[in-house]
């Protein structure tokens, strides 16, 4: 057995809380509990797993208007979340922030962001701070394959070349930027692009978590060791809509059908480790369940918060006129 | 100034909410101008996907049909690349066309400010005239939707800063058909700025071609207790607060300006000339707003008519929260306007 | 308020310029502290070229002898990369640095607004108060070198209105060493715009290290028969014109914020309580800006004070012309201001 | 003879005239008559001639900060050029724009540029207008070393791409950008870079008008035929400073010397038409006076001329307020 068992269950247990979360934040919004504009990640579960196993808390993801997936590969509490996406007390955020606007410094998450390439010149940064003060540590930024054509993303890559910042680019491509097809918009290829500013840059099946996984060790392997900035475009599926009520009329005749049934990441992941055998599927619905009770949990008490006090609109700036 | 404003749109007149006068001012004016394009995130209805071309008609629906009826050739979808969208609308309005921008949200300006402010902007100035640059800029703005800090902001008072831009703030959609279909016809750059919470805002809109010219404020109501100047979602507001004071015998000028740069700065002054009393609501942040702005041209221009401090009513320094209740109290409300004009009402 | 200003630094100081009090200042913190970054384009000198790789040091001179001195992973050269440039000082500041990070022109703010006011200036409240930004934004301001429409705005009126953001125009070498300590030791995103034709202006500057606090006005010139309040190069025009009418007994208050933002309104309100009197001067353009935005916080806040309409002293709501002739009437001059005074004394 | 003579002297008038045209605006400069920050062409010139003699009014360019070159290519009046850099009455612009800001909308010159980067979105605007109205022409772009690596210039490479824009970019690499080389601040290559986005791009030298010339036909052909953009990347030197005055401490020893010796693209055009009997050398020296008479009577002119009068200011621009 090529992975370890401690890695296997890790790797699951956060994919699935991905996917249930997500499915939770779903039916949750349908149900008016979450306000403002949602964006899930529910389909790319093994690109954000894949990438952050091989993180630490000292390391730094910076992420985009579909971030409840970082954040919880990257290890932030799903509670927290929760409180945040409902806009409650206590939220990473205070509730100030929303599902478009989380971060955890603690956790190394420098932010979802809500502009489209916002992200990448950040992480820069973060992998300015590394290489500046001597660490060994990766600073990763995910970007679209919508965000590809931003001038910021680019630009990012050439800073990031120039300088020789541990910065690793992941591209999840999942062909889809709001009801745009990559196809339409992103003239030439993605992959080709990165490597254009010098910067290796591997294609891989962003539904198989090993693939991700092996293409990030190599890739954060190369980052770490100061050899620069690596990239990967995942070639993946979005499962739901660009944000929560799309009715994605832009999708073909049963399209999301096929992409559920042969594409899902989930399903590929337990196929692989049972026939492999793994790990059994009753140790996988197991994990299904762990993970359900605890979003259950999260829930529960993200809507038995209060919302925040009214004098949080005017702290944590500087605010006086 | 003008007295149409909200009641402008005859009673016989089809209702139409500002989506559909938008839309409808954007179909009447490609029809008669084949040199009107539009472009941005899919306003076609998106693109290189398996399913339907139509699925959208711009993210908020106001370019919808336009794809259609008028081809892909100038009803054009673009990747996500908004300085390359509003260079490609100014360099094709020097040349030609007459192009509609969608920003989509005015929060994306960040990504794009370049080509807006110091290119089409300022190409007719300091080209020495030789350049006309008509474009319209559309984005939606604003507050009320919890969509947070980076997709709630007004940014009109930025935008009116600049020399070179005029920047309209529809409040309903009588004006926003007249005005767009202004702003499409204007030779110089307007942003145009579609309020989140007045989309689905209806009133009475003829279903002919009409404009509205800019820097002509309109009258919402009129009283010479006290003037209220308000724009785009704050002028339903402000009338609710004007009516609500009128059956306690309070009656008040309220001033929709409808386009901020130019200013009908000449009809705030005369209104107050009468009041002696101003209240200016403005959703913006406060500091460098168009309130300040407003409250500075009266304190230098209508100075000796004024008895009472001059109150601006706005959002608080800080950015838009996510949190509803939070969103909400950033926000002026009619509570907060009343306040206000009641203050004013009895200051010395 | 603080009495500081021009004449703070004693006499038994060495002489500096704007210029060589930045530079000092910048040395003497990233002496100071092993966190403080500079980045840039040629800010370490320039690179990938054949000959001196300190042919620069900014293109102004400011961050001279820095690289050599501080080594190139603490003096950053960048490519022309604008967005890159100030996201990287973001990112790096929410990381454990501060960094300086240089714009070179203010007007360079267009291709990276966004970094400026939708990121670093919101991460600290959005992030609900977990995420510190500790990085100062240089970069050089105003006309009068003959540089043309896109290299001599202003345009602290805009940063002045985003929350988040704090925003410093030093008006002499005493303060612009102070505030530039302050800036780099400051938990916010600030902007520090220095004006081009005050880079050469010098006077007493001590060498110990020292600061001044934000939002804090200084008082150049003390009389209670008018209120001046002036920024940046503006501030030497006003004196000149204070001092002229002082010689006819005429004696104004000169009132350098120093910060737009946090702006010390309290100087100025408590200044035009006694005159009653009140010229803002700013080189900005008029529409929004923060003359404007002052007028409005006295009309509302010492309305009852008020002797006189408000004037403000500002450039016309035009780019920035070219011809000598023409730019030389766009800024404010001694005259105009000279002039506003005047009207408003001799008004009711 | 390969090239008719017509095209020689057209071409030699026009290199002759930019090099002398910037030469004299440095001796203005100095001698006080010119206001401002100033970038001349000159070393450049076998570029903007070798594109633009395949342009008519009807094409439109976009320039630089260093436009000067680029304006007389395309046919700019240089006494209204010499009016405009003074500042004076009746130059292009009114003296409202300066050197920074010249345009001339009747020869399809849309602007000198003074943000790096800024030219090539609006490029693709004048690109755009040619399609839609169905028209023959082509859109031509400049931008440098330096400016390849601004945001705004990729994405307008991938807007012309995504739209098949007849938009000819064109990247005058002379491996500076101020004091920063391009081996520094270019992570990967231009033309590498154009073509990571399906757009082909061919590297040419831009010392030789000729290979200029041919290689410039061959991309307009291509755009004006609906193929799309297409790229040139042109090594090429800057013969003086990167402004007026710039002292130039980034060049080696003897740099600056050699690259006018060796690199001189009138030296090389001089040598290349005589060697080959194509001109004589007394028909090109006619040339160079020719063009030294016209630059002097447009500076006297520009000396003699008056200001812009004082309602200009407000002139040209919705001002009240
Ligand atoms: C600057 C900017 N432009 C446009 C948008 C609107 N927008 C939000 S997400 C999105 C699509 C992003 O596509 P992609 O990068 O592929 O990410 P995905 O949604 O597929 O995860 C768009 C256009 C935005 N938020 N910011
Ligand atoms: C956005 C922006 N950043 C920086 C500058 C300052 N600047 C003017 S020209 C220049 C160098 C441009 O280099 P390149 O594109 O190679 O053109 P070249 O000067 O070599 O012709 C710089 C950095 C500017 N004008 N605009
Ligand atoms: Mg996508
Ligand atoms: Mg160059």
């Amino acid at each position: 057995m090529k992975y370890s068992k401690q890695l296997l269950v890790e790797a699951y247990k956060t994919m699935t809380t991905i996917r249930q979360f997500e499915e939770r934040m779903i039916k949750e919004f349908m149900a008016g509990n979450i306000p403002g504009f949602v964006h899930t990640y529910d389909g790319q579960e093994a690109v954000g797993v894949g990438v952050c196993m091989h993180l630490s808390d000292e390391d730094i993801i910076g992420s985009t208007h579909r971030g409840h997936g970082h954040c919880i590969a990257k290890g932030c509490d799903i509670e927290l979340m929760i409180l945040e996406i409902m806009g409650k007390s206590g939220g990473l955020c205070k509730g100030k922030g929303g599902s478009m606007h989380i971060a955890d410094m603690d956790k190394g998450m420098l932010g979802a962001n809500a502009i489209v390439g916002g992200g990448p010149p950040l992480v820069n940064g973060a992998a300015l701070s590394m290489k500046t003060l001597g660490k060994p540590d990766v600073a990763v930024s995910f970007s679209g394959d919508g965000s590809s054509n931003q001038g910021t993303v680019m630009e990012a890559l050439n800073l990031a070349g120039v300088l020789d910042l541990p910065h690793f680019f992941v591209f999840e491509n999942n062909h889809l930027a709001e009801g745009t097809g990559d196809e339409y918009a992103v003239s030439g290829g993605i992959a080709e692009r990165v490597r254009a500013f010098d910067i290796p840059c591997d294609k891989v099946d962003g539904t198989d978590f090993f693939a991700v996984y092996e293409a990030s060790k190599k890739a954060i392997k190369h980052c770490r060791s100061g050899k620069g900035p690596y990239g990967i475009e995942a070639d993946v599926i979005r499962y739901d809509g660009h944000f929560i009520g799309d009715p994605q009329a832009y999708r073909g005749e049963g399209e999301l059908e096929y992409l559920r049934e042969h594409k899902d990441c989930l399903k590929i992941f337990r196929a692989r480790v049972t026939s492999e055998g793994w790990m059994s599927d009753t140790e996988l619905d197991e994990l299904d369940q762990h993970a359900a009770d605890a979003i259950e949990k999260g829930v529960q008490r993200g809507l038995a918060a209060p919302q925040p006090s009214a004098d949080e609109l005017y702290s944590d700036v500087y605010s006086s006129y | 100034m003008s007295n149409a404003g909200i009641s402008a749109g005859n009673q016989n007149h089809p209702i139409k909410t500002v989506r559909e006068a938008i839309n409808e001012a954007l179909h009447q004016e490609m029809e008669r101008d084949p040199t009107v394009i539009i472009l941005g995130e899919e306003v076609a209805g998106g693109a290189g996907c398996k399913g339907s071309d139509e699925a959208y008609g711009g993210v908020f629906g106001l370019t919808k049909g336009l794809g259609p009826r008028f081809g892909r050739g100038r009803v054009i979808d673009t990747p996500i690349t908004e300085s390359a969208i509003i260079g490609a609308a100014a360099g094709a309005a020097n040349t030609g066309l007459r192009p509609v921008a969608e920003l989509m949200f005015v929060d994306f300006i960040g990504v794009c400010f370049d080509q807006i402010f110091n290119q089409a902007a300022k190409f007719r100035y300091m080209f020495g005239g030789k350049a006309t640059t008509p474009m319209v800029i559309r984005a939606t703005a604003g507050a009320g939707l919890r969509a947070a800090a980076q997709h709630s902001s007004m940014l009109h008072p930025v935008l009116t800063h600049m020399p070179g831009l005029k920047v309209v703030m529809p409040s309903n959609a009588y004006d926003a058909k007249g005005l767009m279909i202004q702003a499409i016809r204007d030779n110089d750059p307007v942003c145009f700025l579609e309020h989140k919470l007045l989309y689905e805002t209806s009133c009475p809109v003829p279903d002919e071609i009409y404009t509205i010219p800019f820097g002509e404020a309109a009258f919402c109501r009129e009283g010479s207790d006290c003037t209220i100047v308000a724009m785009g979602a704050m002028v339903p507001r402000a009338i609710l607060v004007a009516d609500k004071l009128a059956a306690e015998g309070i009656h008040c000028d309220v001033i929709d300006p409808r386009t901020t740069s130019p200013l009908d700065s000449e009809a705030i002054l005369e209104s107050v000339e009468v009041s002696g009393r101003l209240v200016v609501v403005d959703e913006a942040n406060p500091r460098c707003s168009v309130a300040a702005d407003i409250s500075s041209i009266v304190a230098e221009h209508a100075f000796s008519a004024l008895r009472a401090p001059i109150k601006c009513v706005t959002a608080p320094h800080t950015p838009v929260p996510f949190a509803p209740n939070l969103e909400d109290a950033y926000m002026p409300s009619e509570a907060r306007i009343e306040q206000a004009v009641r203050d004013v009402l009895g200051a010395r």
